[in-house]
């Protein structure tokens, strides 16, 4: 019932799939540095959907797992490269959470390349389009992240059933 | 009466009687043959309660966090659950002092379902421990005698902590090693070999069934929180609507929370009434924290769980794709 | 009750006033968009109502408003949940569900010639309010009415705006009390069971009214009974966790007794008979 | 009574043709997880042997889930659509005696109990249940306590008893006499009467009674050292009220879908503490002592007094599933012995 469709239209699904990718950028180093990117007129995918948050150890995993419940293809964290963190030590943790988060998501059966966790700092626009371009690139080989329903699955009406391209 | 069981009555008395503790927490008959109860033993008169046997699968200390204020607690320990005990002193849910491990050297437990007879229904089953630590089943089919060995749960095969890591005292003799044959991760591995798309259909038929009972929650005694993420109004992170989405979201996040903090005392899986194989998640974390941090949760109350810390040199993601 | 469909079906309505009671509290006034419910619903006071927000979800409030108002509903909600916080939120000419009038009400047909003795406090005031404008509407029918109503501070009393039509209305005296006072009050300071033992109203052909926070009705029982009011001449309405309002979901049950159906109004006499799970 | 014979090999083509008017739902085995009952497939593999499936029936009367109503839009412009009544016709085969019990103890709360719940209703209206006697009780189960037996009929169509190569099949209904207008179903003689009433006995003498529930019911008291006893060591999970065939509480919530929503129902329990616990925190059952004395004396003197019949039909599935051995038969033979 909470197959929310990522933000797309269900025409536009239709006519040719395009990733939709959520990115969650630090707000002091890659947010400033997709901005820059932004400004400088540089060439990335738009498949991004971008978060702001505080500091890539502000990243829960559950905003990650809840992204591929929702049915979203990929998911991008990136946040200041180690010893440059804002709060000292946030990115830290993260790399240390981001890694096992990838493993046990791929055990699930989403692909790790559907994940990327990067550094990216405030000056590195031309960084944080190639990481972009990469991920985008990666999660379009592999396809829509699709999620079948087994067949015992309670059937509710239709118009509820998930939709996904 | 085992002399498991009466040296684990004879402490429970003492520290009762000498006021160390103001309860024990250990297991007393259950209902039927084959099944064990949590007890609170409270009185020195009342030790004779407590019982030892290879059906004593409950991993007590999931009661030590419910049991504040009451003063010191001794638990019954097996290995894992000792382990347990270790994690919520690190995790500082009990203070060190206000528990006491009685630590028991552990042979396994049963895996209830292998002594069902023919017509698969344990009703009326009878269950007799010889001298030698085999079991007689008796039922309608007639009498067997087997090893435990032969009908052990799963996570008991593969343990490696029998003996308990840290306990004030160890009761028995030291119980000789699981059958090192086992290897704990195996599982993990015979999934790993599955392409992605068949694992994802695995999880999705498994968790598909899920009620969200939350019993697995409820039993672990590291899943403690006060509002579990799964119960939170706001932000509504799970939805009520058991569908297959939410229940995954429900053991994938669960299982996460766990990672470096799971002693594998299998007692999620044991109480799904769905029978969803849930400690072939939490094996896998177990595994990759252990190679990727070198850490083995519930042996240290010192240490401190892998992703409650960090490293500046811990390996970087670097533009790799993790 | 929803035409359309099943039990669980909402009727819309429009909130077309919001009043803002305290700092956590607002009352909604809803009208419903369908102009024949508009015109047939009907109610007593004491009734509750489930309230949505699409979106959310449902809450359980009481009809703060009278029925003698025609025209709309009213109820209070205090910011204590989810819905309550998105209530908080709507704006005038926002849509909401209501599926009501649910349960029993103050016996108001019963209670004619009576006098009368609401004890209110804070929001607990909600329901007597409407049971109180009921009978200052039909003011012929009911003798002499006393309303005690008090709040932890002057700025937690609701419906301040109707105090001078309480107090101006025929044989109606009002005795309002804050437990700490601010620079503008000047009113009574104190508890409101105090108040009642130190007005002491009659138990004389009257029958008295409460409703507000657990510890205001435990302390105020006892006040009434040293009056001589009898279990039976104190009515009461309990507040408890509902989600279908109809007998179903089974969370609102006191031993055998749904809230849902058999309450919520009850007097205290009916209350002692039932098991202390409230 | 009536009844008449059906070979087992004929089971398949009988639920095949049942395919073609009814959507046929039985226990099926397929798969992983224990066996469920599920619409049938023209394919589908029954299961009717072994102990009683550990998920009950329950689930079609009642849904997990059931979408209540969705809706669009914002500000004034909301429109709402409620769920439009299912009312297809259904067959559900190899019910349990204890679960076709349990169905008329939910028609006790979703029919009666002031206004009837029309979603239920219709589903149940539309739904015919062919039982099956149990030959083998499960560890748990205690029907003959509470006034059932393994081949009890109450709530059902036809009650099918396995005599090895056929079923004696008991016609209980008139619809369940259009069910065996079938040419598959022969006549039954005295002899397969009385095989299947051997049967029967069989499977009851294998489950004695274990407590007297009439007395029970009426020694339910509410200050009992009982409650705290069995409660203080439950985990607060709710394996036993979902597994149970009886219990019927529920949640109704919101959910956001993009542009709307959908509302929704979905069991609930009495043993979750959020249960009972209001907006501003007070909770009136505020520890597992007051649950577990809500879920034993609604069972047992509750719904008696509501209703005059327990709403509890010895399936044992809670004891079963019980993670930490709370039994409620041990609760039960304490409250009848006066172990208060």
């Amino acid at each position: 019932m909470s197959q929310t469709q990522p933000a797309m239209s269900e025409g536009a699904a239709q006519r040719a799939w395009e990733p939709v990718i959520v990115a969650f950028l630090c707000n002091w180093c890659s947010y400033a540095g997709a901005d820059l990117a932004g400004s400088s007129r540089l060439h990335y995918p738009a498949n991004v959907r971008v978060v702001r948050v505080p500091c890539s150890g502000r990243v829960n995993p559950m905003f990650v797992i809840q992204c591929f419940k929702r049915g979203f293809d990929g998911v991008l964290i990136a946040g200041c490269h180690p010893g440059d963190c804002h709060y000292a030590k946030g990115n830290y943790y993260a790399r240390r959470r981001m890694p096992l988060l990838q493993d046990l998501l791929g055990y699930l059966g989403v692909e790790p390349g559907r994940i990327r966790f990067d550094w990216v700092s405030a000056s590195e626009s031309g960084r944080f389009a190639e990481v972009v371009t990469g991920l985008t690139e990666a999660v379009r080989k592999l396809g829509p992240y699709s999620r079948p329903v087994p067949i015992a699955s309670p059937t509710l009406p239709t118009e509820l059933e998930p939709v996904h391209e | 009466m085992s002399n498991m069981e009466t040296a684990m009555r004879e402490t429970a008395a003492r520290l009762l009687t000498e006021g160390r503790v103001a309860l024990v927490l250990g297991y007393e008959a259950g209902s039927v043959p084959f099944k064990t109860a949590p007890t609170f033993v409270e009185r020195a008169e009342d030790v004779g309660r407590l019982v030892w046997s290879p059906f004593c699968t409950n991993n007590l200390a999931v009661y030590l966090p419910k049991l504040k204020g009451v003063g010191r607690v001794a638990i019954v320990a097996k290995g894992c659950d000792a382990r347990s005990a270790v994690t919520l002193i690190q995790e500082h849910q009990i203070p060190r002092e206000q528990v006491v491990i009685i630590g028991l050297h552990c042979s396994g437990m049963v895996d209830v379902d292998r002594l069902a007879p023919i017509d698969g229904s344990l009703a009326g089953i009878f269950i007799s421990m010889e001298a030698d630590g085999r079991l007689t089943v008796a039922s309608g089919d007639g009498r067997r005698t087997l090893a435990v060995g032969e009908v052990l749960q799963e996570r008991c095969r593969v343990c490696a902590y029998n003996t308990p890591a840290i306990a004030d005292e160890i009761l028995g003799d030291p119980a000789s090693p699981m059958p090192a044959s086992a290897d704990p991760f195996a599982v993990v591995a015979e999934m790993e070999r599955l392409p992605a798309a068949e694992r994802q259909a695995f999880w999705r038929t498994q968790v598909e069934r899920c009620l969200r009972c939350y019993a697995c929650r409820e039993a672990c005694p590291a899943c403690y929180c006060r509002t579990c993420f799964a119960d939170k109004a706001a932000p509504r992170w799970l939805s009520k609507a058991n569908t297959v989405d939410e229940n995954w979201m429900f053991h994938a996040v669960r299982a996460f929370h766990l990672a470096g903090r799971c002693v594998e005392c299998g007692e999620c899986e044991r109480v799904c009434p769905m029978d969803i194989p849930i400690s072939k998640l939490n094996r896998l974390l177990d595994r990759d924290v252990r190679e990727r941090f070198g850490y083995v949760a519930g042996l240290d109350p010192e240490g401190v769980p892998p992703l409650g810390t960090f490293r500046p040199d811990d390996p970087d993601p670097g533009g790799h794709e993790g | 009750m929803s035409e359309a469909g099943h039990l669980y079906v909402p009727n819309l309505a429009v909130i077309d006033r919001v009043v803002e009671e305290t700092w956590d509290t607002k009352t909604f006034r809803a009208v419903f968009t369908d102009e024949r419910i508009r015109k047939d619903f009907n109610y007593h006071p004491g009734q509750f109502q489930e309230v949505s927000v699409f979106g959310v979800g449902e809450a359980t409030f009481c009809l703060a408003s009278s029925p003698t108002r025609a025209g709309f509903i009213e109820f209070s909600a205090k910011k204590v949940g989810a819905v309550t916080i998105a209530l908080h939120e709507l704006s005038e000419g926002e849509t909401v569900g209501i599926r009501a009038p649910y349960g029993n009400w103050f016996p108001h047909e019963e209670l004619r010639g009576k006098h009368l003795v609401f004890v209110g406090g804070g929001i607990g005031m909600a329901p007597l309010r409407s049971f109180l404008n009921f009978c200052l509407d039909r003011r012929n029918d009911y003798g002499h009415i006393d309303i005690f109503y008090g709040a932890r501070t002057p700025g937690d009393l609701c419906y301040t705006r109707e105090f001078d039509a309480w107090r101006n209305a025929p044989d109606t005296s009002l005795y309002l009390t804050v437990d700490r006072g601010d620079d503008r009050w000047s009113g009574k300071v104190g508890v409101v069971p105090a108040y009642v033992r130190e007005v002491a109203p009659s138990p004389e052909g009257t029958v008295a009214i409460t409703c507000g926070p657990p510890i205001m009705i435990k302390f105020t029982l006892p006040e009434l009974t040293k009056l001589g009011f009898t279990d039976e001449q104190i009515i009461t309405t309990l507040e408890m966790k509902m989600k279908c309002g109809v007998g179903k979901c089974g969370r609102c049950n006191i031993g055998s007794t749904y809230v849902c159906l058999d309450g919520p109004v009850f007097t205290y006499a009916q209350l002692r008979q039932l098991p202390p799970e409230f | 009574m009536s009844a008449v014979i059906l070979r087992k090999s004929d089971l398949p083509a009988w639920a095949r043709r049942l395919l073609a008017s009814y959507r046929v739902v039985a226990p099926v085995g397929e798969g992983e997880g224990p066996v469920r009952y599920q619409p049938l497939a023209s394919d589908g593999a029954v299961v009717l042997d072994g102990l009683r499936p550990l998920r009950a029936p329950k689930e079609h009367f009642i849904p997990q889930v059931e979408p209540l109503l969705t809706f669009q839009g914002s500000g004034k412009a909301v429109t709402i659509e409620p769920m439009a009544a299912m009312e297809s016709a259904t067959v559900i085969l190899g019910v349990r005696p204890c679960d076709a019990r349990a169905v008329t103890r939910l028609d006790d709360v979703f029919l009666g109990r002031k206004e009837a719940d029309s979603l239920y209703e219709a589903r149940r209206k539309a739904t015919l249940l062919v039982g099956l006697a149990c030959a083998t009780p499960s560890w748990g189960c205690f029907c003959t306590s509470v006034g059932g037996s393994p081949a009890g009929t109450e709530g059902l169509d036809l009650l099918l008893t396995d005599l090895g190569d056929r079923y004696h099949v008991a016609v209980l209904s008139g619809a369940g006499r259009e069910l065996t207008a079938d040419p598959v179903f022969g006549s039954a003689t005295d002899a397969d009467a009385a095989a299947a009433e051997e049967r029967h006995a069989a499977a009851a003498a294998r489950m004695p009674a274990l407590f007297d529930a009439e007395a029970v019911a009426g020694k339910v008291e509410w200050e009992a050292p009982v409650w705290m006893r069995h409660a203080r060591r439950c985990l607060a999970c709710g394996a036993c009220s979902f597994l149970c065939p009886t219990c019927h509480c529920f949640d109704i919530q919101d959910e956001v879908t993009g542009e709307g929503g959908v509302r929704f129902r979905c069991w609930d329990t009495c043993q979750f503490g959020e249960f009972t616990r209001m907006g501003a925190g007070h909770n009136p059952r505020p520890t597992q002592t007051e649950r577990l004395r809500q879920r034993v004396s609604h069972k047992f003197k509750y719904l008696v007094e509501e209703f005059g019949r327990m709403g509890c039909t010895g399936c044992g599935r809670c004891v079963e599933a019980c993670p930490v051995n709370i039994d409620i038969r041990s609760v039960l033979r304490e409250i009848e012995g006066g172990e208060r």
